[in-house]
């Protein structure tokens, strides 16, 4: 069989995967009475159609570069990071632990130290996982799936318990002081000729495109990148060449960890402006379709977060303005990790039977 | 053109927000008008949802749950045009003058469901299931075990709630476990205030052969024979009352109660054999005093306690 | 190649074939493993089956077997057409085969590993009972005694080898073919192997016997055919041939692999090792106190049976296991376990390392040249653009120049190193090693693998770092190279150091008595 | 605690250990195969949405279960195409059914019925009731044992006896039948499997396949025995936590019961903050009981309660020819 050229093994597979999922969630569509024509222009304009839209799917597509960075780096270690969703929601933990503690003077101070709080709860939740599958050979995956519980446990109790203020029903903390309050796209000179409403967007969208560019330049221009990649795909070989297995696991889960808890920055910081529970809403979850689509390059993870930000803000539309549940967009989720993640050789073989076919056509026209 | 929000229990959960939604649904019959809808899913939605009607030009806005009012306060003033109504919530009307809060007296109907159990109650033991743990549903509680015990001072009062997060409205294996529980202690009449968590509790009651009483809508029919009677909250007729004012909206705080019809408990076919004449004369007497004043039962969010009952 | 067959069996026995193969042909993506291959073996026959490493032997028996499947082609088994499109007809078809990697399921007792796929029933007990009866006969039928309740994972290889063919026989397998059975075995367990082979043949049955070593072809089979490259080139009676035949047509030309060297001139001690030992994780030991020392200039090659603690002489030198004991560098100590022990620090005190298996420790496959040009040498300051980042320009251009030196075709350093063959990968990891001019060089199975061409190459190379007044510690397990290239030969047998020989006064007979832990006086007196 | 909430909290264990034990067991049998199977949980939810539509449409509990299990080993067979057919990766395949299963079950008893992806709720034939055992009555007045007889073990439905005989039959299975050597060989070593003449593709599928059915008891029993009906997420992590108890179970049938007991007995408990307060005398935040069982499970797969060393072959597609 044909091997695929490279621009088609990283443009065409995620291409074809997404159609096989679109087409799919058109069938699920008319199957259950609905016209999937009528949805996609629903989406398309709830999501696109205009400033308000673009400001809902941006923040959604900044929430998913945060995690989808968070998924590329430990798959580039050979470790499936299933615990963004809990290292998110630990983010979001220290995000508010950092923006309740200080009447903060101004909201920059503030947004470099939440950014810490949030990586450094972040990366502590994937610590542990981290240590016990380097060290006790604990499978990550079981493990951060168990975290994820516990983290949603921890962050009830935290909230119920601790950090709900007297009085308040709802299990929420306090609302951030003004100082803590990041500005919203619409705040930002220049972004407000184009968002003229408040706009859940906001300045976070900018440190998620920097960290994919130091993503980027840490795996394939900073030595532990290299060191990452090596070990992610033959660990056998990192430990003769000198590589620790142990200490690349645990760095590249914090980088992990760190990223997945960044995001909470966006939802928790720039938008609720007060932890609430489940804030994270699904969000590093996605970040394993999203790195899957991305081809776990920073590049295609922030076109893949964008398509998954389109597909948020639209399903979110569905559910207002039909009568399709706001569930479609975790079928479609579903579908693309199904086809990117797990049936991505029956897509390749696909590609390849039909680039043979070209082949053997030219070769015959040729003849 | 209205919109209504439903809580996470949903739009169906038999309960308080499909309550809401007869409010909604008799509108619109009623004038032919028509209405947006929306279920929150998830905690993490409900400014959008808000933002979207809004800026949809949806007015007025009515939203059922506690969990709205924050939201709202934070909405309400990007959109100073368009009214806002949180049903069972709180919001600041000196700073938020185009939201409507409208709150109700559940302890008054709690009370009266709770003479009944009481008054049915063989085991001489009646429970309680609620949902969330906040101080409404203890007051609902809290209204249930005073009214008990005015009719039979002996009874013995079993309480659990289902959790401390919005979840618990939605746990209905929880309501029917906690259900079996309370039988096994005794109780042989159970109240649940509690959302979908609720419908558990009504069926398991309905499964082990004693009462339960239903809550915010006439779920009466649910399990015909099983379920006592109702405790109803009008939030139909909030929703209803909102949306024919429209626009024009009064947003003055509102307080419906027994003597509002804003709060009742529900007589129909399908308890007409379970509530003999005596206890429906009794429960009935007893709605009148509290009607005129006469009687006064303690709403729990007062002082944070409870003269029947202790949590 | 059909006239081959003619020659070879008809007029001696009235029999029909056992076993005739008619066109088989079989690729792997790009790689044609067998091209058009005949061959015809008479029944209760020993027909041994050679060629080099990638010749496609181990292809042809397992299509054989059912386990995969030819492109084309067609066999005949006792002259009937028989599709073998599964393992299950290969079965039935009366063939059993042991392959070069065992198939035995470890945590299962030897018992559950012969019945299983062989069961009678539904139902084990019936089974279990009936396979134990059979295994004694059959162990006392062919010495091949093994306990049955035994778990697999606790047997020594030999007897695990045992019970591959057990498994074969209670399958009634009247053909057997062992691929490459001698490379785990010691010479008594490979002398005990043949003699329970000689014994199958007596019974009538028909085997097939893969190996590399013309020693066991000459002494076992009746028949040989030899691979190269994916084709049949020759099926010859193993009476009426030479080793030096079979070796002229296994690689296509004269072979002659006499280096050409200049006599050692060794200087001051490089390495001194004293006392080593190393550990598996299974707590076995697999070193049992190694001491030796190797000069500047000088190569030092480590002659053996595969598995005698060669590789684990390498991993623990080369910084991959902990060891205890004592390693000195140049004088200085190095440490043999925690920090300082890793790969890292050994290259920086001036180890190199061209390990046995390239492809699983050797080379990233899926990164790209110059990238693996930088493995295990990332940290080198040459590297480096600044505190942070690595010179990418700096390592491709230098991976040009290397690649260019050592004429790894195509010399692309953006190409991924499963695109290169195997010789070229290997070109790639010994340019990498050797260019760091380190002052001891360990080096594994140098030419696993590898065409002639490069084999030269390779060899030169090494005799030139030899010359250059460095350490070079060689471990191969081909006699031949080992003879060829080392100023000393050390043999190892079971972790130990059995004796050191210089290559120009010992012989091929006194290495492969010490190799089989026996001492090299006695076997003098006893020949 | 005195007796009667003891037996209670008991009665509630078994009721909740069951669709845990069914999960567990199911994916017993697939990991055991060495195909991980994180995609328990939207088995389940499936079997459940379906379970509970054709019980609500047809009347007939049976009919749901049925559909339950149709629902579940359609979902399975999806993960045996892209586990073993398409050699794809089996976590990744698991995560993405879940997700699948999810959202296809709202929308699709949202298309049905239009109460909010709920099914309608059911009663009469279309739940499994709880049955009384022969005797429960009689005995119910002997001190100790007739209590414990009457409110614990008899009183559930037929599904939950159900499960619990699958444990001895699985055991029985696995060690005493062939299907039952060459499903264990097969997660141990397929090529051991493949060269003795067995089709490791076969048996991966069968494998798989009893993993739907048993799922789809489970999600039956959600829906039309414990619950009256199907919610969205009623499953609410039970399939993960039927993982957690299989790691902690090691893979082993009989253990795999124990393990889904103390599962669920910590479920019952966390019912019940009350009760637990009562015992220890210190108030326990819910939100630690519910994260018990994940913690126990960490702690397992750190190897501080022993280790657990899954199946050898487990989680890696079976490739002759790369
Ligand atoms: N499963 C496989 N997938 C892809 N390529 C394979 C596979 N098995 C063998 N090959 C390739 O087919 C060719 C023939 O390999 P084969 O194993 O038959 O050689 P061999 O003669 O047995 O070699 P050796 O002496 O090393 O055992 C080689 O190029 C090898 O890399
Ligand atoms: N097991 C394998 N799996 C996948 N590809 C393989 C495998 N073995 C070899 N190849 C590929 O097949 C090609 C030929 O490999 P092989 O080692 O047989 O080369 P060769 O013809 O022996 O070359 P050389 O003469 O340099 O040894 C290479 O591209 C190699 O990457
Ligand atoms: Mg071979
Ligand atoms: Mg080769």
């Amino acid at each position: 069989m044909d091997r695929l050229p490279r621009w088609a093994d990283l443009t065409l597979v995620p291409l074809v995967s997404l159609l096989f999922a679109a087409v799919i969630s058109a069938l699920v569509l008319l199957v259950i009475g609905q016209s999937p024509v009528e949805a996609f222009k629903v989406m398309v304009d709830g999501a696109l159609g205009s400033p308000y839209g673009w400001g809902y799917t941006l923040y959604y597509a900044t929430s998913f570069i945060f995690t989808g960075l968070a998924v590329t780096v430990a798959f580039h270690a050979g470790l499936f990071n299933i615990g963004g969703e809990g290292q998110a929601q630990l983010g979001g933990l220290g995000v508010a632990l950092v923006c309740l503690s200080l009447p903060w003077p101004h909201w920059t101070v503030a947004l470099i130290a939440a950014t810490a709080g949030a990586a450094l709860f972040g990366a502590a939740w994937a610590a542990i996982p981290a240590y016990l599958q380097a060290k006790r050979g604990s499978h990550i995956v079981i493990t951060t799936i168990m975290f994820n519980y516990i983290a949603a446990a921890l962050l009830v109790y935290m909230l119920v318990d601790v950090l709900k203020p007297v009085g308040q029903a709802d299990p929420a903390s306090a609302r951030f002081p003004v100082g803590a309050q990041l500005p919203a796209l619409n705040d930002i000179p220049g972004f407000n000729l184009i968002f003229e409403r408040p706009v859940p967007a906001n300045v976070t969208l900018l440190i998620a495109l920097a960290m994919a560019v130091v993503v980027w330049a840490l795996l394939w221009r900073t030595r532990l990148g290299y060191q990452i990649r090596a070990f992610g795909k033959s660990e056998a070989a990192a430990k003769y060449a000198g590589i620790n297995p142990v200490r690349i696991t645990i760095i590249a889960m914090l980088i992990s960890g760190g990223l997945a808890g960044m995001m909470s920055i966006n939802n928790v910081m720039g938008e609720a402006e007060r932890l609430l529970q489940n804030s994270s809403e699904g969000a590093g979850f996605i970040g394993i379709a999203v790195a899957l689509m991305g081809r776990n390059h920073p590049f295609g993870v922030v076109l893949a977060a964008l398509l998954f930000g389109f597909l948020y803000q639209g399903g979110a539309e569905l559910g207002l303005w039909t009568s399709i549940p706001i569930e479609m967009r975790i079928v479609v989720q579903g579908l693309v990790i199904l086809f990117t993640g797990a049936l991505d050789m029956m897509v390749r073989m696909i590609l390849e039977r039909a680039f043979g076919l070209v082949r053997s056509a030219k070769a015959m026209r040729a003849a | 053109e209205p919109a209504l929000i439903y809580d996470l229990g949903g739009k169906f959960d038999k309960s308080f927000n499909e309550a809401a939604y007869n409010g909604a649904e008799r509108w619109a019959k009623e004038t032919g008008g028509s209405y947006k809808e929306i279920e929150m899913q998830n905690e993490a939605q409900r400014e959008q949802a808000l933002r979207r009607l809004a800026e949809a030009g949806s007015n007025p806005i009515v939203t059922t749950g506690f969990g709205m009012s924050d939201p709202i306060a934070t909405v309400s003033k990007d959109f100073p045009d368009t009214k806002f109504v949180t049903i069972d919530g709180w919001v600041d009307p000196a700073e938020h003058p185009n939201v409507l809060t409208i709150g109700f007296a559940e302890h008054e109907g709690s009370y009266l469901v709770g003479m009944m159990a009481a008054l049915a109650s063989k085991t001489g033991t009646v429970s309680f299931v609620g949902g969330m743990d906040i101080p409404l549903i203890r007051n609902f509680a809290c209204g249930y075990a005073q009214g008990a015990v005015a009719a039979n001072p002996d009874i013995k009062f079993i309480s659990n709630m289902t959790g401390t997060t919005p979840a618990a409205w939605n746990d209905p294996v929880k309501g029917s476990e906690l259900a079996k529980a309370q039988k096994s202690q005794g109780s042989d009449v159970i109240f649940a205030a509690a959302g979908g968590t609720g419908l558990g509790v009504l069926q398991a009651a309905a499964d082990e052969g004693i009462l339960s009483i239903g809550v915010d809508s006439n779920q009466n029919h649910l399990h015909p024979g099983s379920v006592l009677t109702s405790m109803l909250k009008r939030v139909d007729v909030a929703v209803y009352n909102s949306m024919t004012q429209g626009a024009e909206l009064d947003t003055t705080m509102q307080a419906l109660n027994l003597a509002s019809d804003g709060v009742g408990y529900a007589m129909d076919e399908n308890n007409a054999e379970l509530v003999t004449a005596e206890m429906q004369a009794a429960v009935d007497a007893a709605a009148e005093k509290i009607k005129s004043g006469e009687l006064v039962v303690h709403d729990y969010r007062t002082d944070d306690t409870c003269p029947a009952a202790t949590f | 190649m059909a006239a081959a067959a003619d020659t070879l069996g008809r007029q001696e026995t009235a029999a029909p074939f056992a076993i005739e193969l008619k066109g088989i042909s079989k690729a792997f993506g790009p790689v044609q493993a067998n091209k058009d291959i005949n061959i015809a073996v008479p029944k209760g026959t020993i027909h041994g089956i050679i060629g080099e490493n990638g010749a496609g032997k181990s292809t042809l028996m397992s299509i054989l077997y059912g386990f995969y499947k030819a492109d084309s082609g067609q066999i005949f088994i006792s002259g009937n057409l028989t599709p073998i499109p599964d393992s299950q007809s290969a079965i039935r078809a009366g063939i059993g085969m042991v392959f070069q990697h065992f198939k035995l399921v470890q945590n299962f007792t030897v018992l559950e590993n012969i019945v299983l796929g062989a069961e009678d029933g539904a139902l084990l007990n019936t089974s279990l009972g009936k396979a134990r009866r059979v295994l004694k006969e059959l162990a006392q039928e062919y010495g091949l005694d093994v306990d049955p309740d035994t778990l697999v994972e606790d047997l020594s290889v030999g007897h695990q080898q045992r019970v591959e063919i057990l498994k074969a026989l209670y399958r009634q397998a009247d053909i057997l073919i062992l691929d490459e059975p001698t490379g785990v075995l010691t010479p008594d367990e490979a002398d005990h192997l043949f003699r329970i082979l000689k014994g199958l043949k007596d019974q009538g049955k028909t085997v097939i016997l893969i190996t590399h070593k013309l020693r066991e072809i000459m002494e076992a089979t009746d028949n040989v055919s030899v691979m190269r490259r994916g084709t049949m080139v020759a099926t010859v009676k193993t009476a009426e041939t030479s080793p030096e035949q079979l070796a002229e047509l296994m690689v296509g030309r004269k072979v002659l692999l006499e280096v050409e060297k200049t006599p050692a001139v060794p200087g001051k001690v490089v390495l001194s090792v004293e006392n080593l030992h190393v550990r598996d994780e299974h707590g076995v030991e697999r070193l049992k106190g190694i001491s030796l020392e190797i000069r500047a200039g000088e190569i030092l090659g480590i002659a053996g049976v595969a598995g005698n603690g060669q590789s684990d002489l390498l991993a623990a030198l080369g910084g991959m296991t902990n060891a205890s004991g004592k390693i000195t560098l140049n004088g200085v100590d190095l440490p043999l376990s925690g920090a300082g022990s890793d790969g890292q620090s050994r290259r920086e005190a001036g180890i190199a390392h061209v390990p046995e298996d390239r492809h699983h420790h050797g080379l990233i496959l899926d990164f790209t040249a110059w990238e693996n040009v930088a493995f295990g040498y990332h940290n080198d300051p040459k590297y480096q653009k600044s505190a942070l980042f690595m010179d990418n320009d700096a390592l491709r251009a230098d991976t040009e120049k290397k690649m260019t030196a050592y004429d790894v075709r195509p010399p692309i350093p953006t190409l991924e190193a499963k695109n290169f063959s195997g010789g070229n990968q290997q070109k790639i990891v010994v340019a990498r090693e050797v260019e760091q001019n380190p002052d001891l060089l360990l080096i594994g199975q140098p030419t696993r693998g590898v065409d002639i061409g490069a084999i030269e190459f390779i060899h030169k190379q090494i005799v030139a770092l030899r010359d250059a007044g460095k350490a070079i510690l060689l471990v191969s397990v081909e006699l031949d190279e080992i003879m060829s290239l080392s100023d000393r030969i050390a043999v190892m047998f079971d972790g130990q150091i059995m004796g050191m020989r210089d290559p120009e006064t010992t012989d091929e007979r006194e290495l492969g008595m010490l190799m089989a832990g026996m001492n090299g006086k006695n076997t003098g007196e006893a020949a | 605690m005195d007796y009667a909430t003891l037996l209670q909290v008991l009665d509630t264990t078994i009721r909740l250990a069951t669709p845990l034990l069914l999960a567990c067991l199911a994916g017993l049998y697939s990991e055991r195969a060495g195909i991980f199977d994180i995609g328990l949980e939207g088995k389940m939810l499936a079997a459940a949405m379906s379970a509970g539509a054709v019980a609500a449409l047809t009347g007939s509990a049976w009919a749901g279960l049925l559909a339950g299990i149709g629902a579940s080993l359609l979902f399975a067979a999806l993960h045996g195409i892209a586990a073993i057919t398409f050699r794809g990766n089996q976590l990744i395949s698991g995560v993405a059914l879940n997700f699948l299963a999810s959202g296809l079950t709202v929308l699709i008893a949202q298309a049905l019925f239009r109460q909010g992806g709920r099914t309608p709720p059911l009663s009469g034939n279309a739940r499994f009731n709880p049955v009384t055992l022969p005797g429960a009555e009689a005995l119910r007045e002997v001190p100790l044992i007739g209590p414990l007889y009457y409110e614990v073990i008899s009183g559930h439905s037929v599904l939950v006896y159900m499960a619990f005989l699958i444990v001895p039959l699985t055991w029985w299975v696995l060690f005493r039948t062939r299907f039952g050597l060459r499903l264990r060989a097969v997660g141990e070593n397929p090529a051991a499997v493949d060269t003795a003449g067995v089709s490791v593709v076969g048996l991966r599928f069968a494998a798989v396949a009893i993993t739907g059915v048993l799922c789809g008891v489970a999600g039956a029993y959600m829906a039309t025995a414990l619950q009256a009906g199907f919610g969205r997420e009623m499953t609410a992590g039970r399939g993960y936590i039927a993982l957690a108890a299989l790691i902690f179970a090691k893979w082993r049938p009989v253990a795999a019961m124990w393990a889904c007991l103390l599962f669920g007995f910590f479920q019952a408990l966390a019912l019940r903050p009350d009760v637990v307060q009562a015992v220890v005398q210190v108030r326990v935040p819910v939100p630690v009981l519910d994260a018990l069982p994940y913690i126990l499970t960490v702690l397992v797969l750190a190897g501080f309660v022993g280790k657990a060393i899954p199946p050898r072959a487990g989680g890696q597609p079976y490739v002759k020819e790369r």
